[in-house]
């Protein structure tokens, strides 16, 4: 497959969390607001890209069965990183992504593309890979932070978006409401790809 | 003597019984007499095309020993030996005889009235030549019903048929299950000396073994009946008017507080043997006056008639034919339905015999059958109180709809006896009876 | 003792793992469909998340905090706990065959599982001592094989219900864990 | 054998890579984090205290030794100093005392008199409704003027009204200002 | 082979059996639970004026139109004149203050009839009551109107009742035991006092659930195991500390407790079929509606606790008899 396909699947075919059902805790838990959808998935991005790559560079040397262990070193290494950084350089973000921070490090999405992909794979289509997956979770987490948002507090990125006397829908920036609300959305992506002719 | 055991069910509203007595049935013009229960376990035929036939002559017999022998249920001649529709839409040998109208019976009855002293070896043998069936379900020939474990000698033809128990008890079904019914309230009162008689028989037959009279609360018996009884140490049991006490399983569990232990096993296991009233007369007239069952006592019921009427029905009369030469229907039937208005199958077609099994008919018209077209279980748990299995017949009812045939039975889908509650009760009117079939007959086949 | 029990409740009903704090939900949802799988994933949980509770607990003030590593928490702890899960596994696998037969296909999913990562960090940053940790760790536990047990049990009647195609499979499952979630906020309030 | 050294080498070189990278990462990131702590969670309560001012005083903030505790460890407090044209008018800091539950942490504004520019609640457990209400400006305002004589409960001869029902909380609050203000005579030879 | 069926008459209509059926129907079980709540629906307008009836009518009206909706987008057939959905809309207003703004009922019923009801395709698969899921969604969203009371004042005959301004549960939260001392039982029996459409007049809502009792459409297990597992759980705690608990009766007589019993915690489809079931599912709803009233963050416990125990239906009803002819499992 081309680079470019590469980078595009992780658009559609293989969009976490709507396609791929795995990573449901952080996408559940921060999209209270469609920035810190953002945040988690620029976050999440960063570790996905490093580690695919770290892992595609080190595919020829690491044993099989020190495997799974190499890539939970490489991994959690990027997630401290990234830790540090946002503390660093985004304090903000960092209190409210909270413990989801850490926790990419389990974040079923990375650990998949380490094992079934990078593992496998040659270093720029890793990146690639890596790149169309981070984004399509960015892009995902921001959706339904928008919705969440929108829908909740009537704000967009903060910004007041709905008429002047709306009050807030506040279940969807609840628990409950995250869950429903990833429910519609996961059933609206049935109505759309069946829509759309299988490839 | 009252139940040993409460039971979950439904009360129908009372139906009217006009006349007690049994009337004779018009001598038919014809009679289809099928060889068997279903297309594969037939008897051989022992009569040909065009030859003629006396009433009581046999005219198909099986080595098989649970199959009964056929007897031709009118004089006349064959006219054909072909396939023919039975009951369960399934097409089955069939011998059809054409009436020559005079009803000549193959020998004179030569009734015995020391048929007590014969050995119990010969009475079984006359049992069984004479054909009488016990209705079902399972159907089988009443001999069959009679076999104790420990004495193989003396039923030599039993060996081979394994019994699990003694029967220590046999109980008389003298109760109308379902609503068109009420045979066995006529038998009751009409035929006691035959009730007698058949309990002596049957206390001769299975010694030790205790036999209790079931009765439902308008089956009144008269009182000499009632003292005589007592004389012989039947006991009487009385049952209330409420569905399906009537039905083997929970009778079973009423009278002798013990049940029929699902899914394979059968009332011989636990030691009972239940015998329908009006199989008693058969079995009486089939010992005391070596007579073939040519004959069935029918209720009629429905399209209109304003109460069930019983008929002494030639086996073999094509229904068609009854109802014409019968003149009792107001309307016209859209529904035929063979046996009671819960558990009968409805009939495509009226063209079709009345049998050994037949115990009622019952017709419905336009008004009458009603048809609705059944969604999704809403959850109501009206089945689950009525269901006397104690079963959850919303669950079974669903798996079976879904196929998940290995859920149904885990969920003790083969517990179900098949009484019909859980659809008469659904308000959401769903084909539940017939649903739990299908699924016991797709695990059937697996 | 009453903190205790206080601690109990927050942890299984008021704060509920997966229903309140979004932690565990891939397995949660992925291994629901059945109440036999439901109730093996959940003893498992219970098992290796009290052990990885106390474990890390101890790395944690025994070891990081004394050499001024705090930083390398997360990886301290994941490490931790796959190196646990896997010797627990081989454990099991030698001495208790049985118990290997019951949980052994859910032990290598629990090291991906942020529920047991997530309760060990929560642990450190609520402060707990090693006893409130112990307590915390094992009622977390409890809590997500009630609500794994609650909603297995729900999802096995989903096979016979006219579910709407668009919303078969897990968009039905997610919105059932939302109306989950929506009735355990009934206890919102009870403990503080 | 050779497998097995490999195995083990690799380990150990992903792993001290890893720990390399990541102390050159944490001591680098070190003061920017602790600018962005400072700035997030102690400048709000930093500006509810301080006014008019022309510089950062995050940073230019200053890190004095106030004391000792009892293992003998220097208690350190850090100053924010507010200048105008280059002049330093006030400071704030903070300190804390234990409450109703737990320990309330109070930043003070100070100017070189020792009157007190402002006080702000910058972290408390006390039970809301009851001793949350500390945060509250009608409760926080009284100490705008008072100094380290009059900061003390009506009853005792101050000038502060406690809350109803939250005597211990309000308690707290006013220890944490005393012991702010008892450092104060250390801390103007320091910053003014 | 030839048939042996002679083609000159028609067929007969084949049906499965049993070839008689009982006439209760669904649509008859719901109009008839309908029936059995005219009384509340009518208490409520009698005590808050025309303002309750025209909330009831918003509701039945969506709930019909929502139902209606869906069923046409997920492709079922028609099914609104069952009444389920009327049942629906006027179940949630009976349960809303009748202050609420239209929007909010709108909006309630809308999410309790899809999200509730026909997202999991319609009556009898829903787990969840639907009505309840409805009022909850809203109570957490628009916390406010849904807690906004207002006064009693009978259209006629009776003094405008009690002195409290709103339920005497939030009395009790809010204001103490002490502020109930005086409210007379006789007013919270007959709903002389602040509270939901359908809940206040605790004696209407009896005649319905009477009526259903004897119509037989529902039966005794819940309401009874209900009501007495909160009454006897309040009357441990009253003996124990009368201070800070009030008499057990009092909590039954306010709040949704007895409308909850017979309404709520009876609706069919969401709860255990199973006799056993059925108690044990009282009994749950009953504790831990009085936990709520007692220690929780809502005033009332009753919508939270049916919500509960509706999830543990399907494990409920696996407690039941032992079934016909079930021979011991060898193991
Ligand atoms: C289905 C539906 C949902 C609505 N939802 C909301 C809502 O969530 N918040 C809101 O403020 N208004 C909602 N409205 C009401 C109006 O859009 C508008 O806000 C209201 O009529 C004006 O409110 P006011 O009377 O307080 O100014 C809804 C209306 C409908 C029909
Ligand atoms: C659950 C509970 C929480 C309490 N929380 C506080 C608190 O946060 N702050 C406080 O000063 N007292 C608290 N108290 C103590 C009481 O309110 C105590 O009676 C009060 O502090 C002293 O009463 P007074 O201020 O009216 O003199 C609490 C008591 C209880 C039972
Ligand atoms: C309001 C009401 C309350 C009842 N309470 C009980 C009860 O608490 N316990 C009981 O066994 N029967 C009670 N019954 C009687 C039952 O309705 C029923 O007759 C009896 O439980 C037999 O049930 P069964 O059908 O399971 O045999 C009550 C009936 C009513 C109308
Ligand atoms: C016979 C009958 C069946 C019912 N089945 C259900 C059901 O399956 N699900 C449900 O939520 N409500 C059911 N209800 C209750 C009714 O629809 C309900 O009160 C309103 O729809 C709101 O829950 C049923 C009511 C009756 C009378
Ligand atoms: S499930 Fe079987 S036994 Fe039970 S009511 Fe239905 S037909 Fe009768
Ligand atoms: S009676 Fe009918 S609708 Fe009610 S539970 Fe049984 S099958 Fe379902
Ligand atoms: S269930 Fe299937 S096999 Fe049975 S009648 Fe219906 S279609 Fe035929
Ligand atoms: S491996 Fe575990 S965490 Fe990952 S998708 Fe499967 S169940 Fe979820
Ligand atoms: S993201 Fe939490 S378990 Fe998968």
């Amino acid at each position: 497959m081309s680079v470019v396909k590469e980078f595009t699947k992780g658009l559609w075919q293989e969009l976490p969390p709507f396609r791929l059902v795995l990573g449901l805790c952080p996408t559940l838990a921060v999209t209270t607001m469609a920035k810190n959808g953002l945040g988690m998935g620029l976050a999440t991005t960063f570790v996905l890209i490093n580690s695919n790559v770290i892992v595609s560079v080190l595919r020829k040397i690491i044993p099989g069965k020190v495997r799974i262990a190499s890539y939970i070193v490489v991994i959690a290494s990027f997630v401290v990183m990234a830790e540090l950084l946002l503390q660093a350089y985004w304090y903000p973000m960092y209190e409210e992504l909270g413990i989801f921070v850490p926790l990419i490090v389990v974040n079923c999405i990375i650990l998949g593309r380490a094992e079934a992909f990078a593992s496998k794979n040659p270093i720029v289509h890793s990146l690639a890979d890596g790149l169309g997956i981070g984004l399509g979770f960015t892009i995902s987490l921001t959706i339904l932070g928008g919705i969440r948002e929108i829908l909740g507090t009537g704000e967009f990125f903060s910004m007041a978006v709905m008429w002047p006397s709306y009050e807030p829908f506040s279940f969807m920036v609840k628990a409950p409401g995250a869950f429903v609300c990833l429910g519609f959305l996961l059933g609206l992506m049935n109505i759309i790809s069946r829509r759309r002719p299988a490839h | 003597m009252g139940p040993k055991a409460s039971f979950r069910g439904v009360s129908f509203p009372p139906q009217k019984v006009s006349n007690p007595a049994i009337e004779d049935a018009p001598l038919p013009q014809r009679v289809v007499l099928p060889l068997g229960e279903d297309r594969d376990r037939v008897c051989q035929p022992v009569v040909e095309v065009g030859e003629q036939v006396k009433t009581g002559q046999l005219v198909g017999q099986s080595a098989d020993f649970l199959l009964a022998p056929v007897h031709s249920s009118i004089s006349g001649r064959v006219t054909d030996i072909r396939p023919w529709f039975d009951q369960k839409g399934g097409e089955v040998l069939s011998v059809i005889v054409e009436s020559d109208g005079i009803d000549s019976w193959q020998e004179e009855l030569r009734s015995d009235e020391r048929f007590l002293e014969r050995a119990t070896v010969q009475i079984l043998a006359d049992l069984k030549a004479s054909g009488v069936v016990e209705i079902g379900p399972p159907a089988m020939p009443l001999h069959a019903k009679f076999a104790q474990p420990e004495r193989p000698k003396e039923f030599l033809f039993l060996v081979g048929i394994p019994r699990a128990k003694m029967v220590d008890t046999v109980i008389i079904n003298g109760i109308d299950a379902e609503p068109g019914m009420a045979t066995k309230k006529a038998i009751l009162q009409k035929n006691s000396s035959e009730i007698l008689a058949g309990i002596k028989i049957i206390q001769k037959l299975l010694g030790s073994a205790r036999v209790v009279l079931a009765v439902g609360s308008n089956g009144s018996l008269n009182s000499p009946l009632t003292s005589e009884l007592a004389g012989l140490g039947v006991r009487v049991f009385q049952g209330k008017d409420k569905y399906p006490l009537g039905l083997n399983p929970i009778l079973i569990k009423c009278v002798t507080g013990r049940e029929i232990p699902l899914p394979d096993g059968s009332e011989q296991d636990i030691g009972v043997a239940v015998v329908d009233a009006v199989t008693l007369v058969h079995l009486v007239e089939a010992v005391r006056d070596r007579k073939p069952q040519v004959e069935k006592v029918v209720s009629v019921s429905g399209a209109g008639m304003s109460a069930v009427k019983n008929f002494k029905v030639r086996l073999g009369t094509v229904i068609s034919d009854l109802v014409e030469q019968l003149e009792v229907l107001k309307g016209e039937p859209v529904k035929v339905i063979a046996g009671g208005a819960m558990t009968g199958d409805a009939l495509f077609s009226a063209d079709i015999p009345v049998t050994k099994e037949t115990d009622a008919l019952v017709f419905q018209t336009a008004g009458e059958a009603k048809s609705f077209s059944p969604d999704a279980c809403i959850n109501c748990g009206m089945c689950v109180r009525h269901c006397p299995a104690k079963l959850l017949p919303n669950e079974l009812s669903k798996y079976c709809e879904f196929s998940m045939f290995e859920e149904a039975r885990d969920e003790y889908l083969l517990h179900c006896i098949e009484c019909g509650i859980c659809a008469y009760v659904c308000p959401e009117k769903r084909p539940m009876l017939h649903l739990m079939r299908y699924g016991k007959r797709e695990l059937s086949l697996v | 003792m009453s903190e205790y029990l206080l601690l109990i409740v927050s942890a299984i009903l008021v704060s509920n793992i997966v229903l309140a704090r979004y932690l565990g939900n891939c397995p949660f949802l992925g291994v629901s469909q059945k109440m036999d799988t439901a109730v093996g994933m959940g003893m498992a949980v219970i098992f290796v998340v009290t052990l990885a509770g106390m474990i890390t607990w101890v790395v944690q003030y025994a070891i990081l905090n004394p050499l001024g590593l705090e930083y390398l928490r997360t990886i301290a702890f994941i490490l931790v706990i796959a190196s646990l899960v896997q010797l627990v596994e081989m454990f099991l696998q030698k001495s208790i065959p049985a118990l290997y037969k019951a949980l052994g296909i859910f032990l290598p999913l629990i090291t991906t599982n942020c529920a047991v990562l997530g309760i060990a960090i929560i642990n450190i940053q609520e402060e707990y001592d090693f006893m409130h940790t112990v307590v915390f760790s094992f009622a977390s536990g409890v809590g997500f094989t009630l609500a794994m047990v609650l909603l297995a049990s729900l999802r096995e009647r989903f096979p016979t219900a006219r579910i709407p195609t668009t919303f078969a499979g897990m968009p039905i499952a997610m919105i059932t864990v939302g109306l989950l979630a929506l009735a355990f906020l009934g206890f919102t309030g009870l403990v503080d | 054998m050779r497998d097995l050294i490999k195995m083990v080498v690799v380990l150990a070189v992903i792993c001290t890579t890893s720990g390399v990278v990541l102390s050159y990462v944490n001591t680098a990131t070190e003061a920017p984090r602790e600018y962005q702590y400072i700035k997030f969670v102690q400048e709000p309560s930093m500006k509810a205290v301080l006014s008019d001012y022309d510089n950062d005083p995050i940073k230019e903030r200053i890190k004095l030794v106030v004391g000792e505790n009892e293992e003998g460890n220097p208690i350190e407090t850090v100053v924010f100093p507010a200048k105008k044209g280059g002049k330093t008018h006030a400071v704030a800091y903070s300190a804390t005392a234990k409450g109703y539950h737990d320990l309330i942490e109070v930043m003070v504004g100070v100017d070189p008199d020792g009157t007190l520019t402002g006080i702000s609640i910058m972290t408390h457990t006390e039970t809301p409704g009851l001793g949350a209400r500390i945060e509250e400006p009608e409760f926080t305002d009284q100490f705008q003027g008072l100094d380290v004589d009059t900061a003390k409960l009506s009853d005792e001869g101050g000038q502060v009204d406690a809350l109803s029902g939250a005597t211990f909380s309000t308690a707290g609050v006013i220890a944490a200002v005393g012991s702010a203000l008892e450092q104060f005579p250390q801390i103007k030879k320091e910053t003014f | 082979m030839d048939r042996a069926i002679s083609l000159g008459k028609p067929m007969l209509r084949v049906s499965v059996a049993p070839h008689i059926l009982q006439k209760i129907t669904t649509s008859n079980l719901m109009y008839n639970t309908l029936i059995a709540l005219v009384p509340a629906l009518l208490a409520g307008i009698y005590f808050f004026g025309f303002a309750a009836l025209k909330l009831a009518l918003i509701c039945m009206v969506t709930a019909v139109a929502c139902e209606a909706g869906m069923q046409g987008l997920t492709g079922r057939k028609l099914a609104i004149k069952n009444g389920s959905g009327l049942l629906l809309g006027l179940l949630f207003a009976l349960i809303c203050s009748p202050e609420i703004p239209w929007w909010t009922a709108v909006a309630g019923t809308a999410i309790a009839v899809i999200l509730g009801r026909e997202i999991y395709g319609g009556l009898g698969n829903n787990p969840f009551n639907p009505v309840l899921v409805g009022w909850a969604v809203a109570r957490i969203s628009w916390s406010d109107h849904m807690t906004t009371w207002i006064m009693p004042e009978p259209l006629f005959g009776l003094e405008p009742g009690g002195y409290i301004e709103y339920p005497p549960l939030e009395v009790i939260r809010v204001d103490g035991l002490e502020a109930l001392v005086d409210l007379p039982w006789l007013d919270l029996f007959i709903g002389n006092v602040p509270g939901t459409i359908g809940t206040v007049s605790v004696a209407a809502v009896l005649i319905g659930g009477i009526y259903l009792l004897a119509r037989r459409i529902i039966t005794w297990h819940v309401p009874v195991s209900f009501l007495a597992s909160a009454w006897l759980f309040g009357l441990i705690f009253w003996l124990i500390d009368p201070e800070t608990y009030a008499n057990p009766t009092i909590y039954i007589l306010s709040g949704w407790m007895v409308l909850g019993a017979f309404f709520l915690a009876t609706d069919k489809g969401t709860v255990p079929v199973t006799g056993p079931g059925m108690i044990i599912f009282g009994i749950g709803c009953g504790l831990i509606t009085m936990i709520i009233r007692y220690w929780g963050g809502f005033v009332d416990g009753v919508a939270f606790a049916i919500l509960l125990m509706n999830a543990t239906t399907p494990l409920l009803d696996r407690v039941r008899p032992r079934v016909y002819g079930r021979v011991k499992e060898v193991a």
